[in-house]
């Protein structure tokens, strides 16, 4: 049997299941897998946070470097997101230049750490103009059984959360402090899967799906981001109720974070 | 959007609800719309849209470079999302940056969502858009220009595909953002609509929206869409009513 | 029939009517087509300009940023001339790192703008060693229906035309003022058909060539530049006489740039 | 190594003998294998040793990519040797450095020395080896952490493949340097041992030995290699045995 | 030609027509070339002209890399012209520049020129040129070396390619540039003829010539390549006849 | 007969003949082939030198340029070391980004120089933690008979004792002054042929050797770099024995690179 046909049949099964509302893992249509954060699994860096959502597991490392301002910022620091899709994850990566995938998954990451204000980013400004901190977020993927968006959201959110600023090493100042959050932002993400709609997809369920969407929300009731991403389309209703949903599963996600 | 410790914010609204450039809240910008304004390409489109100037050209089917894409089932669907050197106020280097890539997957992700695939297996259909001056709404201005590209290349569609930006700007939610309102606002959600379908294959944002803000936005931008959509229907029109002015690039 | 056997039809075609002094589109061997330039097409850059050549577009954007002199020129601002064969305006182009092709283009005109002195650059010098203007030329070529070179050359020389120094901007002074031109170089391209040598090829008349020679000249009668390119030969009374040539449509696509 | 105008070098062997962390030089920092860390993956293993932390996966044999690597007669080991960003003190930039492509390229010969190629004609085995923190010797426990993740993916090789450095510090030969010994220290030579067969298929050396020191080097370190594939072989049993909790990255 | 700006410009030329090294205008620079100097190339040949050394190899027919460049009907000519680090007064970066692929491309084109491609469908002839030392002329030089690595390598051509660069220096014009004529000269013009044709295959120009200046410039060259030639000549005769000293780098 | 059979029917014979201790080129198992190094072959660098290890060429060329010393060594200067396998010199080399095996020579030669403290690098601190020198050496191969390493070891070697510092050119000092040797590494490589193990391989031994293994003394009887490379195996005993055979043959070639 080739490797499309097996695709194929197990498609056509996963969407069999769906309309029926049950999944290929036995999770009911709205059950997020069982998550869990490691804060400071890596000694090495500023802050770091082992994230894992059901066999899917993401490292992210926070390094604080001094670095300058952009012009047009001259009194905040700077924030530099990163994913690596190591081909050790998956099947599915090669090794090489960052694939538009990884790109994705970083970029929208990003955007909810950056909309929700997860930190303020003027406290990193050292001198006006002059000189900041540069805050690195580098999520490393290691084991990709589907949902690596929120799986990477989480885990760099659990790994500013227990970030220290190296005052001493870099001399801006006489201590060392924790880096401040202000806010947190959780991702959610959905599948579509005919005319079902499941939360946080298996690796399985993202390759039968018509269409995924990630809704990042924060605890003051804000949506702060959002991503419609693969083949497929979403209804504005589709949407609004998948926002709810958002809510709904977010609090839950951001006491792993906040908590670990 | 990036705002945090810049220097002059620019009053966005005024106090009788009127825009920085004096649009009401569910205004569109200025939008001109040319259909085959390329020789070499298939199909193509030049898009004027408030102080954007975008050009889309679409190849194909045609085969898969590089070959190991090519796909037995269907066709593959490419897309390049390009800003020349000169089109910013900061000369941009050139080549595809981590946001262009984004923006290249996602509309590619858009059209293979309405385009019949099935009917070219082992082809790519090849969509290039090169904003040639940008002011805020380039992908969507890019997607709009595409999806008419598409249409004059005789690319199967479920349906033309319109797109806008709704935002944020001081605590109203306003259609169609342009630059100083995505520099200074509160909240961009660009979205793309199969208008026969209702649905939406483009669905991005970013800021800070409640339940019922996001909600508004939502229906503000399908009933911009819509009107984009006439626009689109008309260019195609006009071009193939007269086979008019030679195919070239709008002066 | 395979795409090799009717390119080679079409070739003989083009070399046979070449033969008898006459071109696939009308035009005799000396017929230059039709040409225009729009300056100020892009209002995002300091000048602009979009050259068409026939069916050919190319549109160039300069950008005037501040930089630093070379040390081997300290009191001479600096240039840079780009060219992007993008995959949008032609069948034969591909996404990717820059296509020698694209490189011959950017070098050949930049080595007509620079030997003309189209622009004194000893005036981009700010502060000597210290602080100069860098002139980007950006040409990015949106429909490829032959000789890229005259058309990049003629758009480039329309939009340094029309440049203003962003003076106010990088507070470099009170005033913005015109970018000024000394001389006005033009490009002139030729292929050989056969024993015959046609000018300003169309891409399928490049594609049947057996030789293409660029000649750039200046208002002053001087040659500036030259570049055979493509597989074939040129003898040096076929260049002495490609020069007259030159000569004579130069003036004519000068005043297209100069009078926009 | 990197010692030439530095600022202060640290006292690496105290009077009686004692090294930096208080080991004997024959001593080997603390050693944890998890084999079968991972669910995607064909094989793998987490390993920790000292403050390094590696993860390594193996995949294959599959086809091969890019394809031209491809050999009619055997199988191609391909090794893909990468530290993350935050695995080193100053952020190391993502992507392969030339450290990390000439370690890539001695671990991959030095598994196509065991490995039973010739069973797999005209496929990959790949490893992958990502370092999460690095405290020295990050290429050893790379080495140990592939060879068990090989091992759990059922790759048929002649032996295990333990690896340790030895190091020459403040004139005494030590085993399995730590960083300020690899720092500071004057000679690192990292091995990789068959213990079947006795011999070497991974050898570096960098620093000065006289005759006599290398001999004492190479035996120390094969003494070592011994001592770890013991370790080695345990994780496997424990593995194998209860196939017992779940695999995942051991928390 | 790089001299807007400059800080002193040398004297180029004497009262009584003499040049900076005391050459005639017509006059070039001492040359010398070794056909066979290498050993694993098919075909090689080293050149020392003036200050200039440049080593160049032919590989081929055969198989086409990367394979989608393959012709049905011909041999594709690849040429690849780079200059080593240290060839020039600051260090180069390793890597070919643009201006390196421009002249690889001219270089190429020349070739192909003259080669009978037809006889070798689906192959490639690869053309390297590694400019050692650099003082103006080099693509000259490296193009004379390569026709002489191709005809050692007995592919078969129209003939050989003879090749220099004439200029214009303090009003006068002269043959085979060197270093301070290129930088602070006002033209220069590199040619390469083929003498059985008597038509040029490759042909540059930088600077500023009028008509008149131009035409003397062409017979210059011509007359320059035709000399070039019969060294070209003997260098294949000496290696032929004597079949003589091993082949290797002159040294 | 196709291209794998040949060589493997090569390989058998070279292996063969390596059993009964002798080799394809007629030398024992013991004899390096001829050497030489000509000193300043290149004008245009500071250095250089053209090692041959019989019809293996490789060209170094030094190159001094003013730097920055980096933070951790403030009172020394840097060295960059870089092997260019350009495929002018071998079929096997394909032009493209540097390959690992180019890597792998240019670092183990990087070793052997840095380990051996070839260059006293403080020596090229001008002013601590401000301006050093930079010291690269390029080493150019121009003919792959065998043993790039050693041939590019040599080269560097003899390029290096051959290096006048441009102190004049870059405002350093008064005078320019030859760059002070300290200590001749010299790397001496072996490869495997079943059993019997060769000094300095061929090519055509390198392609059937099963193992190579190189190591660098300097001339005061310390080991101070190894490299295994390829796939195969030697035991401790080997490496021993090697070791002994790399000092008897060291002194010979440093003295090619010292006094040439």
């Amino acid at each position: 049997m080739s490797e499309e046909v097996a695709a194929e049949i197990l498609t056509t099964h996963i969407l069999d299941l769906a309309r029926s509302g049950r999944r290929l893992d036995g999770r009911g249509l709205d059950d997020y897998r069982k998550s869990s954060v490691v804060p400071g699994f890596v000694a090495s860096a500023d802050g770091s946070a082992l994230a894992r959502i059901g066999e899917t597991a993401v490292l992210c490392g926070i390094k604080l470097e001094p670095g300058k301002p952009y012009p047009d910022t001259p009194n905040a620091g700077t924030l530099t997101t990163n994913a690596e899709l190591v081909p050790l994850s998956s099947p599915m990566f090669e090794p090489g230049p960052p694939h538009p995938r990884a790109i994705e998954v970083s970029r929208v990451v990003d955007r909810a750490i950056r909309a929700a204000e997860t930190i303020d980013l003027t406290k990193l400004c050292v001198t006006s103009g002059e000189k900041c901190w540069t805050c690195y977020v580098d999520m490393h993927v290691l084991d990709h059984s589907g949902n690596i968006i929120d799986t990477a959201s989480l885990a760099a959110l659990g790994a500013l959360a227990h970030t220290t600023m190296p005052n001493v090493r870099f001399g801006v100042a006489e201590a060392d402090a924790p880096l401040a959050i202000q806010h947190y932002p959780v991702e959610c993400t959905f599948a579509r899967l005919g005319e079902a709609i499941v939360i946080d997809p298996s690796v399985e369920e993202e390759g039968a799906a018509n269409g995924r969407l990630t809704i990042a929300t924060d605890e003051a009731g804000n949506v702060v981001a959002m991503q419609k991403g693969l083949i497929g389309a979403f209804s504005p209703d589709d949407v609004k109720s998948l926002v709810d949903r958002a809510f709904r599963h977010g609090d839950r996600q951001r006491r792993l974070a906040k908590d670990a | 959007m990036g705002s945090v410790g810049a220097k002059d914010v620019p009053v966005l609204m005024s106090p009788d609800g009127k825009r920085i450039d004096g649009r009401r809240a569910d205004e569109l910008r200025p939008l001109a719309i040319t259909a085959g304004a390329l020789k070499q390409a298939d199909g193509s489109a030049f898009v004027e849209w408030g102080a954007n100037k975008v050009m889309a050209a679409v190849y194909g089917p045609r085969e898969v470079h590089p070959r190991h894409l090519q796909q037995n089932n269907k066709a593959i669907v490419q897309c390049r999302y390009n800003m020349a050197a000169f089109s910013v106020d900061e000369r941009k280097r050139p080549g595809l940056d981590r946001r262009s890539q984004e923006i290249s997957k996602v509309i590619a992700e858009a059209f293979e969502s309405v385009i019949f695939v099935e009917e070219f297996p082992r082809t790519s259909i090849d969509v290039y858009i090169e904003v040639l001056q940008a002011n805020a709404g380039t992908r969507c201005a890019g997607l709009v220009a595409a999806s008419v590209a598409l249409a004059d290349a005789g690319i199967p569609m479920v349906d033309l595909v319109p797109a806008v930006a709704v935002g944020k700007v001081a605590d109203s939610i306003v259609l169609d953002l342009k630059k100083e309102e995505d520099n200074y606002g509160s909240a961009d959600l660009p979205m793309a609509l199969v208008p026969q379908s209702g649905r939406l294959v483009l669905l991005q944002m970013e800021g800070h929206m409640t339940r019922d803000e996001l909600h508004r936005a939502l229906d503000l931008g399908v009933a911009g869409c819509r009107k984009i959509y006439d626009v689109m229907r008309q260019a195609l029109l006009d071009k193939y009513r007269a086979d008019g002015p030679a195919p070239g690039v709008a002066a």
